[in-house]
């Protein structure tokens, strides 16, 4: 790896983490979930970096996808969207940073005792290869249950955040030939 | 830099993005808020696979099935916890986890 | 009739007459008398029957080693006893149906008495120690039932309490005599402890004196003879005789070989037995209640017996014991009679007694004369006898005890055969007879007199005083070897000339200086002497009684309700702790709070001793942890984070830390 | 890449359990409102086939199958037995509350994706199959604690959802380490490398995934969920999720004690020692001022993972571990799921008082409730009895005699209060006559007959625990 | 099999009982009578088919009647009974007491069905334990037996009856579980890890480490010390029997404290030898200790229901003593130990008999004044005479006088302890002083002296809850004797109120037969035993009264296995 490369990477890890701390220190949740969406993005950039494109690639989008939807949420439902009224929303401050800093402490201090058997570096072969082979092969299973774990998100999630289901909008007989819903669109129409 | 110790470097970004989420979900009175903190550690995780990935054993694909499994924790917890916050959302109005404390003893 | 069958019929027919008269209840009450008197002479003949013939019998028991089974056996002691026993025991019945009022509860009265007597015979023919036990415990119980015969009036049954705790706690002795016997001889033999090893013979010897001295009265014993006094007149004349006091005297008869091989307990034995003649004897002269002054000489003339076995001297004790029982039961049986028809037992209300009933009068001042050691009557000879063996200091003080004897018996017969009493006497603390001329009834402190003796109650008492006047040919040598002989016990010591003399003489004088200054015993009767030399304080259960209070005390209120306090106080926080809001608990964590609070108030009362101190802080340390456990879930999600975060760190310093 | 591959019958009870949750989903679409029964007919079929489909594999030898990432052997059999079993109970005992619900398919069909990701936490045999199955043992359940919308059930779900996201980051950490440590995820891998492994490292990796088992299992120190989620949820719900989850993730402790983890220079057995000690004394102790019966009954379930952690603190050191283990889940599963019946049975009654009252002149609800508190307790000849039997002499087996000695302890000081919640309901069942002409409170039909069902069933698998016995280790 | 029956009937019954609920109520007490006297017939016909003189004696060999299931094959527990000579007398006491348990509550009005099936199930688990050869099986009825009871006092009890309900489940159920750790480390400790009893008496476990052998036998002393009990884990009693029913205290008392000494002699000393060797010392000090504490707390009692409880204390402590002395093997003789063996088997059956029957008698108490205080009861031998004979035999009976079986067991007791610990053995004898000193007190008061009724309104089971619901226990403060008093009302016998008249009791009659059904109500009534409570009563004291005179029978059968548990302890 060359030292430019390494040293890219160390600058997108020193972005990711004060990316992390601005997620807590600004005063508006949007801009707190694009600091976060920012960080993931660093880190995405190191995977990058560290011969993982496709993963990064994931990683980015998904992220990328993901603090869209949490932005779009907060704006739709959560007080002060936009950071007008400067606010804390914050208990046990001290503690909180206190226990943040000992668990970094611990770990940074086991990372630096410990004697690292790093692997000679060498030419890696196709990465994106060798994780799709994994995925089919040995942890088949492993991602067959991610499966149904995703299925009971969606089923599970639905239900949860929903207030109403097929019998309100169908009828308790399901015999509603068109939904009842107090907002038109949707499924069904 | 040796590899060594540019691992080493890059464990401590991941430990202390670690740091950083853990005090987030602790300090952190909003729910959404509290996820994020949540997912700054995801966020460590990644970094730390990556990094063992590249210096340690590139020939096991492990750690990389570990930064998919990551995401996908942090997509479930996303979904569970939007879901969640609606669910008390409409049960209470608020959005706060200190709202929260009927149950307590 | 084998000799065995006879042997087990003696034990038996009183013993099983007595249980059906008991089981009867009041429907037996008429056929009682009779059936008991028929019941004691068939004993009588079997007594005498099973005397000439020796048998044993053996029942199965206890077993496992020898000795364990029910074995009696007649050999001379026992055969000199059981005649004794069954006659007196046969005369007091005999009393006992002219003297009882009709209307009482006769069958129990003599339900209990033919059993007292059928222990009685048993424990003279027994040859193991159960058997002995046995017989011995069973004829303490029936005591306390006599005793407390008229459980109706009060101070009857406490009165029975007291006799039968006090020859009770001798009777421990027995138990451990038991254990000793059979450590030291594997066997439970009564003959084999004279052979038994090590110390465990002188524990047996010593338990067998304890036993001995607190059925005998001896002294420290002493004082259940007075309590015994409560009993129905029969009672006393049958307990203060043949039986009950003379069983310790028997006993210790009965193991002269083990006495003899442990001469310190024989010594001790001795001792016991000459105090005891000297402080009864004391006490006897000090008395005002006919009763109590009988039942005072009883113990001293006892105590002789006693000395007799301490000193080797069984075939004179054992005359002793005889002689006395015929004199005692006469004085006792007259007493009886004097009560029921004067209403009183106190000396003061008895003047005259002998005069005004002349039968049982003259009985009772032949047998007091015999009492007073007057030769050549009966105890003159028997109580030399007895203490022929002794010497030095034990000589001396066994004959003051002997002459004693005869300050008593002068002194009862000062009052009884002295003048009526005077009318403007009644001022006195007792009542008097009241006005003899006029014939109508009369108060004594034990109510009317019926003023009336009966002639069974006369033909009884002559019978009694003739025996123990008759019993004086024992003094006759020949008759004494073939008594010596009888016992199976040659070489035993016999008093010579002077030794039988001098006490005669002294005897004599006393009487006579006391029948002619009778007042001269006035200071006596008011001292502590009268109250039994301050013997019932000796045996009070007042120490043992404060000893239960306080343990009991201390059972409920440190070990219960400190171990009660530390389990509950798990939960003891309940109200500190609690928010106002959650005060729906059930109402028995209320009350085992407040119960807690009082166990700790009940703890600290007890001042700050160890255990206290120590149950309260560890209740305490309980009561926080108590708190602390719920604590933690306080409903707020932050708080749950950190502690779950500092939870893992505590743990994985465990981890680190201890390998 | 073809032998990685297991065949599909290794897994027929989870195909079968996921089966039956589709089946049931798409049966329950199209039923009307009051006939979702149908649904949960498919649903118990589903579970009972499941049940029966894992004696044949516990009869038959151990082996791990797709990459050796999924473990089938006495462990597994027994989580899927009692945890398809447990669910069946559940799924009836719901009835009288779900019955005629909106989302009343829904919640079995939860049950048995929860159920599957409870035996995959047991059989999992890689860390990377951990992490999935502590997602599938989550997510349903912070669903079906807040089923009833109400503001204490959705209380009870976020606080489920927000520890449980957090620690399962936490273990996500864990694995990392882990992974960073031995450079491979898998047991067998783990139990190779770790004790060559830098221990900083494997620490914290080792706490970690602890932890995250440790939630499931609602052990100290992250065990904040279990009482609050048990008095928010409505009674059966509370029954499953403090009964299912638990057996998967103990056994999942297990797994992990008995092989990976045993090989490290850390006294790994120790630190679990010191987790069973601490649930089942805060378990205990806590409980005994509660006036809630769920909350009671979610102390009590701290407690009981208490003793269960002990066979895992002996997993690598006593032979007897593993019939302990299966004793006790199943004891556990059919005792805990009957108390929680007995407490839905008054659905009205919130408080030990009102239970009492409820339950006067209810004869065999009391009976039901004695044998299964009593159970819990310990006492003979109920099936925990055996459990605690045998852990007990595993522990000490093991080398932790003074934690047999502390949960024997502990076993009396519950006694205290189950008494109080028993005593005044076997006293209030006592008088014949309401006090003041009260209507009686409503009795659930369902519950009832599971608590009876149960109540028997601990007795039955008490005497039949050698047939039990028999069935896993032969 | 027949002992399976003999043990599984009851609980068979009792299920059957609840089971079938058209039964009409009066009929359970006749079912309940009859069940019990089957299972009685039943024993019977046990010991007389039982061999007294089969070889071994009992114990390792020569069990009979054996059955043996495979239960826990992992731990090798197995549902295994076998009766020898010291099991079999005290499961025949069991099927006596609980026929006399029936028998008395012929008249129970409290939910009938419910009391006979808790009864029914507490017999199956008493008879469980004695004729239970594994360890886990004995621990699984030790255990029921502790539920039974708590439920007997809890529900039918009367004064403050469940707080001594729960003092009792807490406190006994802590001693099982000490017990149970204690069979764990038997379990450990063997070589072949088993928990069958026979196998563990015949290779004893732990014999080469003395520390836990000591350990266990701590372990299993404290848990039997619990139930027995013996001081000072003794305070539970106390309470459980003051508010237990009569019924419930007499099978308290009599079967279920013998579990503890009983589990003294079936596991501790044939298990664990050479602990129990080097620890006898502390059995015997704890006995003597018992004796002691018990006979003189009792004699402070002013209950006289609470002073037979605490004589129960020292009863027992003479079985602890005995067995003490039975393990100090190195200072007495084998024969001499035999002996107090013997003697403490005996004491446990005697004791069993008489308290039984004076717990019984002290429910007549309680049925017509709702008060066991002295100081409320009186002269009861004028307007009840059999009740007062019947007192006056059960006392006799109890402070150890010969002709009844406590004098056969107290005797050999102190006989056979007396070579091995002659100390303990003469400091335990005055126990049986004071024991005879507070009999014959509480007959001075109850049964002589001016008579004295409590028949205040309201007494009974009713008054009980009354106190209960004020949260103070009767008798324990001034105030609620004082407010007692008031009820109380005093009846001065005429005669005995002159003081000096030579009158008879003025009720000499009231023993008859007509006089059976009066009324309980009204001042100076005292009814006397009824049938019922005769039949309930007398036999177990002719039992005593049977053993006592003729003890051979009994002995027979309990030498051997003495004799075996004697050499058993001695290795």
């Amino acid at each position: 790896m060359t030292v430019t490369a390494a040293v890219v990477a160390l600058a997108l890890g020193a972005g990711a983490v004060v990316l992390g701390v601005l997620v807590f220190v600004v005063d508006s949740m949007a801009r707190a979930t694009f600091s976060l969406l920012g960080s993931f993005l660093s880190v995405a950039g190191i995977m990058l970096i560290l011969d993982l494109p496709y993963l990064a690639l994931v990683t980015a989008l998904m992220m990328t996808m993901e603090m869209a939807v949490m932005a779009v949420f907060m704006i739709m439902f959560m007080m002060n969207p936009a950071g007008l009224m400067p606010m804390s929303m914050v208990h046990n401050k001290y503690g909180s940073a206190a226990a943040g800093f000992a668990v970094f402490a611990v770990l940074t201090t086991g990372i630096w005792l410990v004697d690292w058997p790093v692997a000679p570096s060498g030419a890696r072969s196709d990465t994106t290869a060798q994780l799709g082979l994994a995925l089919m092969g040995e942890y088949m299973l492993v991602m067959i249950l991610v499966g149904v774990v995703l299925f009971t998100t969606i089923l599970a999630g639905t239900i949860l955040a929903t207030g109403r289901g097929r019998y309100d909008r169908f009828g308790p007989d399901l015999g509603r030939r068109r939904p009842d819903d107090p907002v038109r669109g949707g499924l069904g129409r | 830099m040796s590899d060594v110790v540019l691992l080493q470097l890059l464990l401590t970004v991941a430990a202390a993005l670690v740091g950083v989420g853990v005090y987030g979900a602790l300090s952190q009175q909003s729910i959404v808020m509290v996820m994020m903190g949540i997912e700054l550690i995801v966020n460590g995780v990644l970094v730390g696979a990556v990094s063992a990935w590249y210096f340690l054993t590139p020939e096991a694909p492990d750690p990389q099935i570990l930064i998919v499994l990551a995401l996908v924790v942090m997509a479930v917890e996303m979904v569970m916890g939007f879901a969640a916050t609606l669910a008390i959302y409409r049960a209470r109005k608020v959005d706060m986890v200190d709202s929260a404390t009927d149950l307590k003893g | 009739m084998s000799h065995s069958l006879v042997l087990t019929l003696l034990i038996v027919l009183p013993g099983a007459v007595g249980v059906a008269l008991l089981l009867a209840g009041r429907r037996g009450d008429r056929s009682a008398g009779p059936l008991a008197v028929a019941t004691t002479l068939l004993t009588l003949v079997l007594a005498v029957v099973a005397a000439a013939g020796r048998g044993t019998v053996s029942a199965p028991f206890i077993g496992i080693v020898d000795g364990g089974n029910l074995e009696l056996a007649v050999d001379g002691l026992s055969a000199v006893l059981i005649i004794t026993v069954a006659a007196v025991a046969s005369a007091v019945v005999i009393f006992g149906t002219a003297d009882l009022p009709r209307a009482d509860a006769r069958a129990r009265f003599f339900g209990y008495l033919l059993l007292f007597t059928a222990a009685m015979l048993a424990t003279v023919t027994a040859t193991t120690l159960p058997t002995l036990l046995v017989a011995w415990e069973i004829m303490g119980a029936t005591s306390y039932l006599l005793i407390g015969y008229y459980w109706q009036r009060p101070g009857k049954t406490s009165a029975g309490t007291t006799a039968f705790l006090t020859t009770r706690a001798g009777d421990l002795g027995l138990y451990v005599a038991a254990g000793a016997a059979l450590a030291g001889t594997g066997s439970l033999e009564l003959a084999a402890l004279a052979t038994a090893d090590g110390g465990w013979r002188d524990v047996a010897a010593f338990s067998i004196l304890l036993a001995a001295l607190g059925k005998s009265a001896q002294l420290p014993f002493s004082a259940w003879l007075s309590a015994a006094m409560e009993g129905p007149s029969a009672v006393s004349a049958l307990l203060h005789s043949a039986t009950m006091v003379a069983a310790g005297g028997y006993i210790l008869l009965r193991m002269a070989p083990l006495l003899e091989a442990t001469p310190w307990v024989a010594t001790t034995a001795a001792w016991a037995g000459a105090l005891t003649a000297l402080v009864l004897g004391l006490v006897a002269a000090a008395q005002v209640d006919l009763k109590q002054l009988l039942a005072a000489s009883t113990g001293a003339q006892i105590g002789l017996v006693v000395l007799a076995a301490g000193v080797g001297s069984v075939a004179g004790g054992t005359g002793q014991l005889v002689a006395h029982a015929a004199v005692k039961a006469t004085l006792f049986v007259v007493a009886g009679a004097w009560l029921t028809a004067l209403g009183t037992q106190h000396l003061d209300g008895l003047r005259g007694a002998a005069r005004r009933y002349r039968g049982v009068g003259a009985a009772a001042t032949v047998a007091a004369l015999t009492l007073g050691g007057v030769p050549p009557l009966s105890l003159w000879i028997t109580k030399d006898w007895a203490m022929a063996g002794s010497g030095g200091a034990l000589r001396i003080v066994a004959l003051v005890g002997a002459a004693l004897s005869a300050v008593y018996a002068a002194r009862l017969l000062a009052v009884v055969l002295g003048p009526g009493p005077q009318p403007e006497l009644s001022g006195a603390a007792t009542t008097p007879i009241g006005d003899v001329l006029d014939r109508t009834r009369t108060r004594g402190e034990h109510g009317i007199g019926t003023l009336r003796v009966p002639t069974t109650t006369s033909a009884v008492a002559w019978t009694l005083a003739l025996v123990a006047v008759g019993l004086g040919v024992l003094g006759l040598p020949p008759v004494a070897a073939r008594f010596t002989g009888l016992l199976a016990n040659p070489g035993q010591p016999v008093p010579g000339f002077t030794e039988l003399a001098l006490p005669g003489a002294i005897a004599i004088v006393v009487l006579i200086i006391v029948l002619v200054r009778p007042t001269l015993l006035g200071p006596l009767s008011r001292g502590v002497l009268a109250r039994w030399a301050g013997l019932p304080a000796l045996l009070t259960p007042r120490p043992w009684l404060a000893l239960a209070r306080a343990l009991a005390r201390v059972d409920e209120v440190v070990i219960d309700r400190g171990v009660e306090g530390a389990a509950t106080a798990g939960r003891g926080l309940s109200n500190t702790l609690r928010h106002a809001d959650e005060a729906g608990i059930d109402r028995a964590v209320d009350a085992v709070a407040a119960r807690t609070q009082r166990a700790a108030r009940g703890i600290r009362d007890i001042d700050g001793g160890v255990i206290d101190a120590g149950v309260h802080r560890f209740a305490n340390s309980l009561r926080r942890l108590g708190g602390v456990m719920r604590r933690p879930q306080t409903g707020l999600l932050h708080q749950y984070y950190a502690q779950a975060l500092v939870g893992l760190g505590a743990l994985l310093a465990v981890l680190l830390l201890v390998r | 890449m073809e032998e990685m591959v297991g065949s599909p019958l290794d897994l027929l009870p989870e195909i079968l359990l996921v089966l039956g949750a589709v089946t049931a989903l798409l049966v329950g679409l199209w039923s009307p409102q009051k006939k979702q029964g149908r649904a949960r007919v498919v649903s118990v079929v589903a579970a009972l086939a499941a049940a029966t489909a894992a004696i044949s594999p516990l009869v038959g030898p151990n082996q791990a199958v797709y990459g050796d990432t999924w473990m089938i052997d006495e462990v597994t059999g027994t989580v899927r037995v009692t945890a398809s079993v447990a669910t069946a109970i559940v799924a009836l005992l719901a009835t009288s509350s779900l019955a005629g619900h909106p989302r009343e398919t829904e919640a079995y069909v939860l049950m048995l994706l929860a159920a599957t990701g409870a035996i995959a936490l047991a059989a999992a045999q890689d860390l990377l199959m951990l992490v999935p199955a502590y997602l599938l043992a989550s997510v349903p359940l912070y669903t079906l604690a807040g089923y009833r919308k109400d503001a204490r059930g959705v209380e009870a779900t976020l606080k489920y959802y927000l520890m449980g996201a957090f620690v399962g980051v936490l273990m996500l950490v864990g694995v990392a380490a882990l992974i960073l440590a031995a450079g491979g995820s898998g047991y067998d891998v783990l139990a190779e490398r770790l004790p060559d492994a830098a221990l900083p490292l494997v620490a914290v990796g080792i706490l970690c995934v602890l932890a995250g088992v440790a939630f499931k299992a609602g052990a100290v120190p992250v065990h904040f969920w279990v009482p609050d989620v048990s008095a928010g949820a409505a009674p059966a719900m509370a029954a499953f999720i403090t009964t299912v989850p638990k057996l998967g993730a103990v056994a999942a402790a297990y797994r992990l004690l008995a092989e990976p983890f045993a090989g490290t220079g850390l006294n790994v057995a120790l630190v679990v020692a010191v987790v069973s000690a601490l649930s089942m004394t805060l378990g205990n102790l806590a409980a005994f001022q509660q006036s809630e019966v769920l909350r009671l009954l979610g102390y009590s379930s701290v407690s009981q993972v208490g003793y269960m952690f002990m066979i895992v603190a002996v997993a690598a050191r006593s032979d007897l571990a593993v019939p302990a283990l299966a004793t006790y889940l199943a004891g556990y599963a059919v005792t805990n799921v009957g108390a929680f019946a007995a407490a839905a049975a008054l659905p009205q009654a919130q408080t030990l008082k009102a239970w009492a009252e409820g339950a006067r002149a209810r004869p065999w609800l009391v009976a039901s409730l004695v044998v299964l508190l009593l159970g819990l307790v310990g006492t003979p000849p109920t099936a925990v009895f055996v459990g605690k039997l045998a852990s007990f002499t595993a522990a000490a087996d093991g080398g932790f005699a003074w934690l047999m000695v502390l949960a024997a302890a502990n076993s009396v000081a519950s006694l205290f209060y189950y008494l109080r919640w028993l005593a005044p309901a076997a006293r209030g069942a006592a008088r014949p006559h309401a006090r003041r002409g009260q209507t009686p409170t409503k009795l659930a039909t369902a519950p009832m007959i599971a608590a009876l069902g149960t109540a028997a069933g601990s007795v039955a698998a008490g005497i039949g625990a050698g047939v039990w016995l028999a069935l896993v280790t032969g | 099999m027949l002992l399976t029956t003999i043990v599984l009937l009851p609980v068979l019954a009792a299920g059957a009982l609840l089971g079938l609920r058209r039964l009409p109520d009066r009929w359970v007490g006749r079912i309940w009578v009859l069940v019990t006297t089957v299972d009685l017939a039943l024993v019977a016909w046990m010991w007389a088919g039982f061999d007294s003189d089969a070889s071994g004696g009992g114990f390792v060999e020569g069990l009979q009647y054996e059955a043996k299931v495979r239960w826990i094959p992992t731990v090798d527990a197995s549902y295994h009974v076998g009766v020898d000579g010291i099991s079999m007398p005290l499961i025949a006491l069991t099927t006596v007491l609980f026929l006399a348990a029936a028998i008395w509550s012929l008249r129970e009005q409290k939910r009938p069905r419910r009391y006979a099936a808790l009864f029914l199930f507490l017999q199956t688990a008493s008879l469980g334990t004695f004729a239970a050869q594994d360890l886990i099986l004995f621990f699984v009825f030790f255990d029921l037996s502790i539920v039974g009871m708590y439920f007997i006092i809890a529900g039918w009890g009367h004064g403050n009856n469940r707080r001594s309900a729960l003092k009792f489940f807490l406190y006994t159920f802590l001693g099982s579980l000490a017990l149970l750790l204690g069979f764990i480390g038997l379990f450990l400790g063997g070589e072949e890890r088993t928990f069958d009893m026979v196998r563990l008496a015949a290779n004893p476990p732990l014999e080469d480490s003395p520390l836990m052998g000591g350990l266990v036998l701590l372990a299993i002393g404290i848990g039997l010390a619990v139930k027995t009990p013996l001081f000072p884990f003794h305070t539970w009693l106390p309470d459980a029997h003051t508010d237990a029913p009569a019924a419930g205290s007499a099978i308290l008392a009599g079967v279920l404290l013998k579990l503890g000494t009983y589990g003294f002699v079936r596991i501790a000393m044939p298990m664990l030898p050479s602990a129990w060797q080097q620890w006898a010392m502390v059995a015997v000090v704890v006995g003597v200790i018992s004796v002691l504490w018990g006979a003189l707390v009792a004699l402070a009692q002013t209950d006289f229901k609470r002073m037979i409880a605490y004589t129960s204390i020292n009863h027992m402590g003479y079985v602890l003593l005995g067995l003490g002395a039975a393990g100090l093997v190195g200072t007495a003789d084998a024969d001499v130990r035999v002996v107090a063996t013997v003697g403490a088997t005996v004491q446990m059956v005697s004791h069993g008999l008489l308290t039984a029957a004076l717990f019984l008698l002290s429910g007549v108490l309680w049925a017509r004044g709702g008060t066991y205080g002295f100081a409320r009861w009186g002269g009861l031998a004028r307007p009840a005479p059999l009740f007062a004979a019947a007192l006056g035999v059960a006392a006799f009976g109890s402070l150890g006088l010969p002709g009844f079986s406590s004098f056969i067991a107290e005797f050999q007791i102190i006989a056979g302890a007396l070579q091995a610990a002659p100390v303990a053995a003469i400091l335990a004898a005055p126990g049986i002083l004071i024991t005879a000193a507070l009999f014959l007190v509480a007959i001075q008061r109850l049964l002589t002296g001016p008579t004295v009724l409590t028949a205040a309104a309201g007494y009974g089971p009713e008054a009980g809850e009354e106190f209960a619901a004020t949260g103070s226990p009767p008798d324990s403060t001034p105030a609620t004797q004082a407010h007692a008093a008031t009820h109380a009302e005093r009846v001065r016998d005429p005669g005995a109120g002159a003081g000096t008249g030579v009158q008879e009791p003025t009720s000499p009659t009231n023993g008859g037969s007509g006089q059976l059904t009066g009324t309980r109500a009204g001042g100076g009534h005292f009814q006397d035993l009824s049938a019922r409570e005769i039949v309930a009563i007398v036999p177990l004291l002719a039992l005593s009264v049977l053993i006592g005179l003729f003890p051979r029978p009994l002995l027979d059968v309990i030498e051997p296995a003495a004799s075996a548990i004697v050499q058993l302890v001695s290795r």
